[in-house]
């Protein structure tokens, strides 16, 4: 694949970056802000666009910051896979801005500035994650994308969530240095080079005991990924505003930690040498009891968010699941998924948020009746489970099928049930909701008049969101061609 | 025990500093008395100084000062003179001694203002309270 | 032990007349001997070290035997760091000189281009002055490391 | 003969700025400030040509007096020589102006007394840098660490006490490197490093020889406080007036672990220190581990801000010395660009936590609260130093630690990656607890909704300056780590080894 040296990676990363400054610069006036954050999204969005023509046509575009360790530049390059969640990323993120807006003003947040500058610094380093052309950059922006998130997780600032911000930080960062750091200067160590080279740069250069221990250190250290036992970090974090649960919880931050996997599994390890060591499979058995056991977990969840969030620690693992089969149609379903499940997932923090800015609701078991108090955002919501589900006509069954197809190829009957069970688990823990905010009748003895839909700025999003969901069913095209691009080229 | 007897008065000098110095190391860690730390640690370097300037002696050699114009026509035969630069290093190494010497009785000056007292015990113990 | 701090404090101790008169006679010559040795430092034994030693110990000696206000009223502790000062910038101002005229710090055969002598001689000169700068220092530290001490460091300088 | 002086005058500079800023500054305080800074800003630019010219030219060296080595003293300007010049110069000039308006309060009417010392400390640290002779690094290691003596014993409270811990245990460390370098001059009858060098190829080893460098390499440790003899640092850095301490505990130490790279590369050969005693050199290596863990979980207990900062002092001497003995071009590349970054790092924090004591008066963990409200860039440079202390990238201590742990792989030595991995994880508990501290928990006013407006008092321009441009520093040097490393420190390393 040629690729054209351009400064237009580092323009995708910068913006929003830069347009921390003017964000908190007019932090005294609210509209002036949010015009920033708005104008850093769509002019992002402009820019993660415009290389995509080219992507398609099978090229890219690189940039080197700076020689940083020898063999080992601080360099962005923008390939058909980075592309690929660049542009469910920042597509997305415009959003959220949006959906931040209608949130923050409705319940009268404070601190707003520190909110939307720490969300510009944390798309920003999700883009460089997508953008990264090895494994020390990416490290770098991950880095930096936990950091940012931090003061999004403690924004309440109160007990609660200083607990929940010291336990983020503790997963987040103990497992990226105590154990990305160390596989990633052991795979220095014996490469002499991290760059992501399809294919991978690790074949013959190791024992299988090595490689197993390297392969493990990566995906438990890349606890983004939420893969059990170092999940315990999301569903604390959802003490964060509701916005941040859906962009970074739902989408950036955790998509970000599969991403990583998926760059160390396709371009440091590269499939062939997972299949001939027997590691893909060990692979997806790992991740199948986070798939199960989450599903599971999310089912005796009364609190909408946290149900959520151990929705997202599953879905996940779908994805690595898919990557870990080395066939093609697995790891065709598994990138896939990142997309589908962002739209589908985003959809329903969003409904969540705006159920609680509606009423101030937390809780499923108080939700009774609410379906008919606000038809849209329900509506949306059952969209958004039924994508997660993997149902058609919605996104979530194109990845879903091509998991499926890649488990009957590759002959693990076992996968295929895990699938299938774990898919039923989504249906057990959603549709009761959707089902008790519709159908069941409103606990008597509570006020309900004054609820209604939330605000058009929250409505809107998530309503386009969801929206998303069922269009990607029809025309996935670009995406698909995408992933077909970035894993054979 | 003739062979160490032996050993020992061969090399008395080093010998000697030896003790001097476990003497001087002994006044540092076990007196609880500041000044009496502080005359362990002159012990201490005295031993170091006694080593250095044992080193330089020769048998029969004489002080290193020499006429100029014998020392032009006839040369100076080394051994006849001790070694001068030991001597030379210490009178630096004195120097630094009592400078730290100086600068440590300053110091306790301002803990005995401090304290009213120079026992460690006592100080830390006005510090617990 | 508390009284014989007592006494010392109201100088009723040491304060003899034979002493005294000795010290008067004695501080002089000491001085001058102080100078002698500072001044041959670079061609016989002694130096500004030792030379320094001895006049700093004239001081002392002073202080000894009247107290420490006799003593500071003859040399006054301003003057003494003000010397103390002087001496040290003497030394490094001589080796300064020497490498901005030229030559290597402290390579006194540089000077030659301020006046123009030998440069054997200019060694010899410029040794000396290095010597009289170490023996102003030497005297200076001397005589404020006693004084601050044996003041209990309440002079108004010190740490 | 060269007549290039360039290098002597970085030297001399502090040292007759020194008892100029005595003389003048007895006059009138007004001189303090301009001779100080302008003696310290000579230097900086001085230093950063001399580094030029010795990228260029290669190693220079210098005869003090036109005596020629052996005989007269030599000074050696190597690369690595060069790059400390810098850094001492640059931290100095740096914390300088933060020390100015420190002691102006905690000082008043001492300045001159207090620059006076201040400029010889510099002058020392400066001529260890330059040495190259055995000797005169004794007496240059006294005259820095008798200046620091003094500017430690002028802070309050039980600064004098800790002082004269320091003195015995400081002057325990000279006496040792002293009685080594006596074992040298008996075997070889030179003090001249390169000398001594020289010979000592000729000659076999001996128990004399393996007690020459044990006592040397002791006697350094006791004065870079290497965690077993470290107990005399924490309180006097703590207790030290905070303009004192800002150029202290980041210059120190490092410089000391310079020394004991010179002493290893210069007077002993890698090949001898590392090699033929390959359990002693696993065996310090393991010391450095504990080191590391020890002081980090020390650092833990630690409930003031820069009692804590000197705990960590102790583990990041851990992480050179550690380096160092990895025996590796890894290993020993992390540990001489880890002096550069680490002097850099607590120059940052050093200087945070100076501001903040002009303003709050206290360091103690509960006065912190709510601090970024008041110290907003304050508090934003000292993040940025802790990220650096934690080694997250890009700042430059991510760097550094990269090459540690390469070097640590590399050596198979899994203990002390370990312990590096594990000081990292305790160094972002104790920074983000302080940062939890200091953004989220704004005192009982009431968080979450309608802050009381809190008045922003940052700490004055003079203070602020060098901190921001000490962060910025952090970050820029982490970005050219690359050049620095390939450009100045590989140069430093002897080859074949």
């Amino acid at each position: 694949m040629a690729y054209v040296h351009s400064i237009w990676p580092l323009a995708a990363v910068l913006l929003p970056l830069l347009a921390t400054v003017p964000i908190m610069l007019s932090g005294r006036s609210p509209n002036l802000r949010e015009s920033w954050t708005l104008l850093a999204g769509g002019g992002m969005f402009a820019i993660v666009a415009s290389m995509l023509p080219t992507v398609l046509a099978g090229g890219g575009f690189v940039l080197t910051l700076a020689e940083v360790v020898p063999g080992v530049p601080i360099q962005l390059r923008v390939d058909a896979l980075g592309m690929f969640f660049a542009l469910v990323a920042s597509f997305l993120w415009i959003f959220t801005s949006v959906y931040s807006i209608g949130y923050m003003r409705a319940l009268e947040e404070h601190d707003q500035t520190r909110y939307f500058a720490s969300f510009a610094v944390a798309i920003a380093a999700t883009i460089g994650v997508a953008f990264s052309a090895n494994l020390l950059t990416l490290y770098l922006f991950y880095e930096v994308l936990s950091l940012s998130t931090y003061p999004l997780v403690t924004h309440e600032q109160n007990a609660e969530a200083r607990a929940s911000g010291r336990k983020y930080l503790t997963y987040i960062l103990g497992t990226s240095i105590g154990l990305v750091l160390p596989a990633m200067l052991i795979v220095y160590q014996l490469t002499g080079t991290l760059d992501f080279t399809h294919g991978g740069i690790l074949a013959g250069k190791a024992s299988p005991a090595t490689l197993s221990l390297l392969l493990l250190l990566f995906v438990l250290g890349f606890a983004k990924a939420g893969v059990m036992p170092f999940h315990g970090w999301l569903p604390a974090a959802m003490v964060a505003p509701t916005p941040v649960s859906a962009f970074l919880h739902g989408v950036a931050v955790v998509k970000v930690g599969v991403f990583s996997i998926l760059r160390v599994v396709f371009d440091i390890f590269g499939p062939d040498l997972l299949r001939n060591l027997d590691l893909g499979v060990a692979l997806t058995y790992f991740v199948s009891i986070t798939i199960l056991f989450a599903s599971l977990v999310a089912l005796t969840q009364d609190n909408l968010k946290r149900r959520l969030a151990y929705s997202t620690i599953g879905q996940l693992s779908y994805m690595i699941l898919g990557a870990g089969m080395v066939s093609a149609a697995g790891m065709t379903g598994g990138v896939l998924h990142i997309a589908m499940h962002a739209f589908g997932k985003i959809t329903l923090f969003f409904c969540a948020g705006a159920i609680y800015v509606a009423s101030h609701k937390k809780y499923i078991s108080e939700m009774d009746g609410l379906g008919r108090k606000m038809p849209i955002t329900y509506a949306a919501f059952f969209l958004g489970a039924l994508s997660i589900i993997g149902m058609p006509p919605l996104g979530g069954f194109l990845s879903k099928w091509n998991l499926l197809v890649g488990a009957v190829q590759s002959h693990q009957m076992v996968l295929v049930a895990v699938l299938l069970g774990s898919s039923l688990l989504n249906a057990a823990y959603f549709f009761p909701i959707v089902y008790r905010g519709f159908f069941a009748p409103a606990p008597a003895g509570e006020a309900r008049e004054g609820i209604r839909e939330a605000p058009l700025f929250c409505l809107l999003p998530l309503s386009v969101t969801a929206l998303c969901s069922l269009l990607l069913f029809f025309y996935p095209t670009v995406f698909l061609q995408l992933v077909q691009r970035a894993l054979f080229p | 025990m003739q062979g160490i007897i032996a050993e020992i008065v061969a090399k008395y000098n080093y010998w000697i500093y030896v003790v001097l110095m476990m003497i001087g190391f002994y006044a540092m860690i076990g007196k609880r008395n500041l000044v009496k730390k502080l005359i362990g640690l002159n012990i201490f370097q005295t031993a170091i100084i006694l080593f250095y300037v044992s080193t330089g002696v020769k048998r029969g050699g004489g002080i290193p000062i020499v006429d100029k114009h014998a020392a032009l026509t006839h040369g100076i035969d080394p051994a006849t003179v001790v070694n001068p630069l030991p001597h030379v290093l210490m009178l630096t190494a004195i120097v630094v001694g009592v400078s730290v010497t100086g600068v440590a009785l300053a110091v306790l000056l301002r803990v005995y203002r401090e304290y009213g007292t120079l026992e460690e015990d006592e100080i830390l113990e006005k510090i617990g309270k | 032990m508390k009284q014989v701090q007592e006494r010392a404090r109201t100088r009723a101790v040491g304060e003899s007349l034979i002493i005294q008169t000795a010290v008067r006679l004695m501080v002089p010559f000491i001085q001058l001997f102080g100078l002698y040795v500072i001044v041959h430092g670079h061609y016989s034994p002694g130096g500004g070290f030792q030379g320094g030693v001895i006049l700093g110990a004239s001081f002392i000696l002073t202080a000894v035997a009247f107290d420490l206000q006799t003593s500071l009223k003859r040399f006054s502790e301003r003057t003494n760091a003000i010397m103390g000062n002087a001496g040290v910038l003497l030394y490094t101002g001589v080796g300064l000189l020497c490498a901005l005229l030229g030559g290597l710090f402290l390579d006194y055969s540089a000077l030659v281009r301020i006046i123009p002598m030998d440069p054997v001689e200019w060694r010899s000169l410029g040794i000396f002055l290095v010597e009289v700068g170490v023996g102003l220092a030497v005297m200076s530290i001397m005589a404020s490391l006693y004084w601050d001490l044996s003041s209990r460091g309440e002079l108004d300088e010190g740490l | 003969m060269t007549t290039s002086n360039l290098h002597i005058y970085i030297l001399a500079a502090p040292l007759l700025g020194a008892f100029a800023v005595n003389l003048l500054g007895r006059l009138s305080r007004r001189w303090v400030a301009p001779l100080t800074l302008g003696v310290l800003g000579y230097a900086t630019v001085a230093a950063l040509v001399v580094l030029a010219r010795v990228l260029r030219d290669g190693t220079i060296s210098y005869t003090v007096g036109n005596w020629r080595p052996p005989f007269g003293i030599e000074l050696v300007i190597d690369p690595l020589g060069a790059l400390m010049l810098l850094l001492i110069s640059a931290v100095a000039l740096t914390a300088t102006f933060s020390s100015l308006t420190s002691i102006e309060r905690e000082l008043p009417g001492r300045e001159h007394l207090f620059f006076t010392m201040y400029l010889l400390l510099i002058a020392g640290l400066t001529g260890l840098a330059l040495t190259g002779d055995a000797f005169n690094l004794y007496v240059l290691l006294e005259i820095t660490s008798i200046t620091t003596y003094g500017l430690i014993a002028m802070g309050r409270g039980r600064a004098p006490l800790a002082s004269f811990n320091y003195i015995i245990m400081g002057s325990i460390g000279a006496c040792f490197y002293l009685l080594g370098v006596g074992y040298l001059y008996l075997l070889t009858g030179t003090l001249n490093m390169a000398d001594i060098a020289r010979i000592l190829q000729g000659l076999q080893e001996t128990a004399a020889l393996a007690t020459a460098f044990a006592f040397i390499l002791v006697g350094l440790w006791v004065k870079m406080a290497f965690f077993p003899l470290h107990s005399w640092l924490p309180t006097a850095y703590t207790q030290a007036p905070s303009g004192a301490s800002v150029m202290i505990a980041p210059l120190m130490t490092k410089v000391t672990v310079f020394l004991m790279i010179r002493v290893i590369f210069s007077i002993f050969t890698p090949t001898y220190a590392f090699f033929h005693h390959p359990g002693v050199q696993a065996g310090i290596v393991w010391a450095a581990a504990l080191a590391i863990v020890c002081a980090s979980a020390l650092a833990l207990a630690q409930r003031d801000l820069k009692r804590m900062l000197t705990y960590i002092i102790v583990a990041e001497v851990g992480y050179m010395v550690g380096g160092v003995w990895l025996a590796n071009t890894q290993g020993m590349t992390g540990a001489i660009l880890h002096i550069v970054n680490d002097a850099l790092m607590t120059l940052c924090l050093f200087l945070a936590a100076a501001a903040i004591i002009y303003r709050t008066g206290s360091l103690g963990f509960d006065s912190l609260q709510g601090l970024y409200r008041r110290m907003p860039i304050t508090m934003a440079a000292f993040t940025v130093g802790a990220f650096s202390m934690i080694g997250i990238p890009p700042t430059a201590g991510f760097f550094s630690k990269w090459y540690l742990l390469l070097g640590g792989i590399e050596a198979s030595q899994w203990g002390y990656v370990a312990a590096l991995v594990f000081s990292s994880l305790v160094n972002a508990v104790l920074f983000f607890r302080i940062i939890e501290i200091a953004y989220f928990r704004t005192g009982e006013a009431g968080h979450g909704h309608g802050h009381a407006v809190v008045r922003v008092e940052e700490a004055p321009l003079m203070m602020l300056a060098p901190l921001v441009l000490a962060a910025l520093a952090l970050i820029a040097v982490g970005f050219g780590s690359g050049p620095l490393v390939n450009g100045v420190i590989r140069l430093a390393i002897p080859g074949g080894f």
